[in-house]
């Protein structure tokens, strides 16, 4: 098992005919992703790697049977990708566009309140179950299927980690980036509690960040409904302060959202902290065997 | 991007906003001009990116000429310090003259997206004027909080509840609730990440005015808010935070010596942390992002190289969507145009690594390469040592 | 309320639309002047609330002055029947002529607030002129129908979606998706209830015309669209049921001879079904509504009074919102202001019965009581066989 | 027990100060609902028939717990109104505004998908459980408490019905008027669901009329998940087509919608369905005896 993506996994691809659209696509296909189509608007009967090219989304789901979509569709039209794949009722959508409008995510954000397609991201490296299913921008070749869940708000800091895993001999159930803006889709909550149903997994990972208080609502859920082992690490220890957002951002947020109070909320949950970026994977391999 | 007062008025007042008359100057001469003209009181203010001018010094009331030249000339040119800059503060250069007004009663007002309720957020308060952040320390429950949906837009109960929480009843609750609306369709439409009037005045007259005003707007979206993209006022910036803008850097100078050169904003800040960790300091955050070309990498490695204070760089690189054999490039083409002296330690890992590895081993530079995160590590900490 | 085709035209020009050139005239002698003046080929059009126009002679091609003289005769002042109107059809008395265009495809497309899908339903075919509702019952899968959140409204996607399904491609697709925006935005500024172009025409330059436009807006949203309102054309109501309009009154008049008051849309078609049950035809469907009062009561008495086809009355009132006793006082006023000379049955239950039958029968007047709606049906059938 | 409204219902009023809410709010208090607070914009601190006026419904909910609103603002503001009470957290809101522009309603449902709030109309007589607890305008002395649980697009209708339900010694659980807007809250099909799982309802009785689809679409859920005897009445028979609205109307809807079609349904899934209005009520007693 697995969460959110497996061998059944039909992936549709919305930027297909873009640079990276089409080098990530083939990076998936090799990996052995059900690539099924592309969507480009007024590019359909053009083909990527011998997938077909679609005008719209709801073609493709028509035409395919597409499931799952991962978007690589520039900033100012993204957010516009995001909804006519949710409207063509596609289950699972993997957002990869970085530099989306706050005011549009908000809009996205609450437009799929009570819809049934799930948003990954956006400004994220995707998904994947090591040796089933890729969906992102992610280096294929540092995973190893396995029992450990990660779950990160960073792209780059997941490879980091996901890497050291490997080395250290603990292979992944899933990894997902659930990205790093501040309004996105699914959330650290959303993961852990799949990862906390899912039979597979054993251990979980999750990786934050200074900002938002993401960190100490999952440390909440935790407490209550997490019964499995959490590794936990945040980035951001030594950063300087963030520039000041006037006052409201103070009046909104208070003092929650430091690297130290996302630390001591985690900590007071039972999530094993650690701060060594270097040894986090033997750190998991230490924690997890226990 | 923030907009100084003066601009952020000038947003508002088209969304019929009522904002004090006022003047901009930038030298004491034409400020004393308008001041000659225009008649007393008169608010004489610091046009800098500040929070806390009125506390430290950056605005002053003139009931008189001698007052006002006094004013005009302590505050044009001199460095605002406030608790919210940093270091010596910025230069002034430009002030805003302002008719004063006669206040009965101050109210603070502001909106902001907030992605933890998923909200418009409007917060106001009774209790407005300077110390708006105690107020929402001590007495919370002064303060108002008014989620609107983002998408739904602002409501006429909103407007209600709003005013009325502020004892603003009759001809006042109209005056206000249009007010409130034009602020929410300039958040809207110009993609503000923030807009605060504190104070809000009402006059004895009842009329209301926006008696500071703060505005900042969400850089993704300057692709659609090309006008207020054309306001942008560099005079404060770093000027090597300003040379990576222009690049699409995401660039932030430190005090340490230790130059980085780190994809996603997650890993740049966990390299930092391992710089210290190894008894160094940084000399900045870099974060190339993730759609980094050549070009972005090689101006980033040449700012780097411009800071007198770096002594040393990591390169910590783990390829995603930023391909290591693009970075390399970057990275050889920079050290090349720039006769590199410094020593650099590289990682490099992910997608097309060996490529990357390849291209860097070829180009016959001198670069100390690190097989893992402790390894980069330890190699810094031999390179302060030394 | 329904729009004539070229108030339709007008308002959605507004929001950009492309319509043809036209001119409206309310004489043939008008309608021919303009032929004289604009050429050839020129199209004559009724204007009047009668859907399939087209087919029953009501919209004729000309292309020369002798067949545009023959047209606007014909068409001007005739009785306009076609399968979508009622009785021998509206009088023509204004006539739409518009200049012709060269037209290369036809499409269909229509907006229309859906609320079995609670959205704004787009309807769009490829397959656009006269026979659409032959093509929706015959092949379904040529018409595509696209729902629009009516908060979130209308998305580039969607758009693309309609503009993808014509096969408009290229510039086609950009001149048709503004066109498609600009209808939207009329159907939510207009609160309209239907919008439909049939046919949008492409000409062979590759411009789009309406040809044909309907409209209707919403009867409950007049108080916000005065402009709209202003522009009723009462001519083609038969005159009892404008008299009842004006007094807030829903009244439609049928063709039997037993008149009927009710309160509520519900009670008012069961009390049809219960005349015609017992034997008798319903004179009229009035429905005085919940909120009705003593003048509302009073006038939709007199309403009936001055159909002379009818020939006994019930009144089938239970009250909730309506209470009785103010019921009762309008009959009461209404029968004397008339002098009341037909047979009344009267059935009245809920809030108020027992204030409004004391009324009723301290006001001296000879009306019939029914006990309940079985009594009342039967007495209505007593009153037929008599 | 009953569905909707109980013996815990704390009703507020919005528009308490009109004419019409005064009235009826004097009558919902008379038989014995609870009335807790009112709201009139501008209007706090006063009073009616001693409830504390309030300006806006969150201070109402706030001050007085109120669980319930009964809505007699007018059209131009009852959506407005409508939005206030779902996001003061109101449970159960019952509009009985009359009018409300489409577009309005439109825009209504949609905010309160995925909202925890109950809402019942625009145009309806409101909900009663006799004995217990009457929000809206029904004249309350037809009603009995009793097994049998009434749903109805048309309010005078159900007055009509209720009071034959009576007269033939029918009790009602609970009286409900979903109205008969073309775009409202609560449907045939909630309700439904709602008396199949209610232990004291033994049978309902559904009015319907011409128009729409909405009792085709109960027909089927009836088949389905509906084990108790239902009776249907549709009115409308001998009505005149409706005015016609262009193609667009006829494309939506082609047959459906008249009464013979809805007829047709609800008897094809085993709904009594009885014509003769005057004899209603002794057609459900002989029908629920069985």
């Amino acid at each position: 098992m697995s969460i959110f993506v497996n061998q059944d996994t039909r992936l549709l691809v919305q930027g297909i005919t873009g640079k990276e659209g089409q080098f990530h696509t083939l990076q998936c296909l090799e990996y052995g992703t059900r690539v099924v189509a592309g969507v480009t608007p007024g590019k359909a009967g053009q083909e990527v790697a011998g997938i077909s090219v679609f005008h719209t989304v709801h073609d493709a789901v028509q035409e395919t049977g597409a499931n799952a979509s991962m978007i690589f569709v520039p900033p100012p039209f993204a957010a516009d990708a995001i909804l006519e794949a949710a409207d063509a009722g596609v289950d699972l959508i993997i957002c990869i566009t970085e530099g989306i409008p706050i005011h549009d995510m908000l809009r996205v954000r609450r437009a799929l309140q009570g819809s049934s397609s799930r948003l990954i991201g956006p400004n994220c490296p995707g998904i994947i179950t090591p040796g089933v299913c890729k969906i992102g921008i992610m280096p294929a070749h540092i995973h190893r299927p396995g029992s450990i869940g990660v779950i990160s708000r960073s792209g780059t800091l997941t490879y980091e980690l996901v890497d050291q895993l490997t080395k250290a001999g603990l292979g992944q159930s899933t990894c997902i980036g659930i990205g790093g803006d501040p309004v996105n889709g699914t959330g650290f909550i959303d993961c852990l509690a799949a990862f906390a149903k899912d039979e597979q997994t054993t251990g979980i990972v999750m990786l934050g960040e200074i900002g938002g208080t993401a960190e100490e609502a999952a440390a909440v859920f935790i407490q209550e409904k997490v019964d499995k082992p959490v590794v936990g690490f945040i980035a951001g220890l030594t950063a300087p302060p963030g520039r000041q957002m006037g006052h409201a951002g103070a009046i909104i947020s208070g003092s929650r959202g430091s690297a130290t109070a996302k630390i001591a909320a985690l900590e007071k949950s039972g999530v094993h902290v650690y701060q060594e970026l270097g040894q986090l994977g033997a750190f998991c391999a230490k924690t997890f065997a226990t | 991007m923030k907009l100084h007062e003066y601009q952020a008025k000038e947003l508002f007042s088209r969304y019929g906003l009522p904002i004090p008359e006022g003047w901009l100057a930038k030298t004491p001469e034409k400020a004393m001009e308008h001041v000659g003209r225009r008649g007393f009181p008169i608010a004489i203010k610091a046009q800098v990116h500040a929070g806390g001018r009125g506390k430290s010094g950056g605005i002053l009331l003139a009931s008189n000429m001698e007052d006002a030249y006094k004013a005009v000339y302590s505050i044009h040119g001199m460095r605002l310090r406030t608790p919210q800059t940093v270091g010596e503060g910025p230069t002034v250069n430009k002030l805003l003259l302002e008719k004063g007004v006669d206040i009965d009663r101050e109210f603070y007002l502001s909106i902001v997206p907030d992605s933890s309720t998923g909200s418009l957020l409007i917060i106001a308060s009774a209790e407005g004027g300077m110390d708006i952040e105690e107020v929402a320390a001590t007495h919370p429950e002064k303060i108002l909080q008014v989620q609107v949906d983002p998408v739904m837009g602002l409501q006429e109960y909103q407007k209600r509840r709003v005013a009325y929480a502020l004892g603003l009843t009759g001809e006042l609750f109209a005056s206000f609730a249009t007010l409130l609306a034009g602020l929410y369709q300039a958040v809207l439409e110009n993609d503000l990440l923030l807009a605060e009037i504190n104070p809000l005045a009402l006059t004895v007259d009842g009329d209301f005015f926006l008696i500071d005003a703060k505005a900042k707007v969400d850089s993704n979206a300057l692709f659609r808010q090309r006008k207020i993209a054309a306001q942008y006022d560099s005079s404060e910036e770093d000027p090597l935070e300003l040379e990576a803008q222009r690049h699409g850097l995401n660039y932030i100078r430190l005090h340490g010596n230790i130059g980085t050169i780190v994809n996603g904003a997650g890993l740049a800040m966990a390299s930092m942390d391992i710089i210290q960790q190894a008894g160094a300091e940084p000399a900045n955050f870099l974060d190339v992002g993730g759609g980094a070309n050549e070009d972005m990498i090689e101006h980033g490695f040449q700012i780097l190289l411009s800071d007198p204070h770096v002594k040393a760089i990591l390169i910590n690189i783990f390829g995603g969507i930023l391909r290591c054999d693009i970075l390399a490039t970057g990275v050889v083409n920079a050290a090349r145009k720039t006769g590199l002296q410094l020593p650099v330690v590289v990682r490099m890992e992910g997608t097309n690594a060996e490529q990357g590895r390849k291209i860097l081993a070829e180009s016959g530079l001198d670069l100390i390469t690190a097989t893992d995160l402790n390894d980069a590590a330890t190699k810094i900490q031999e390179l302060c040592l030394t």
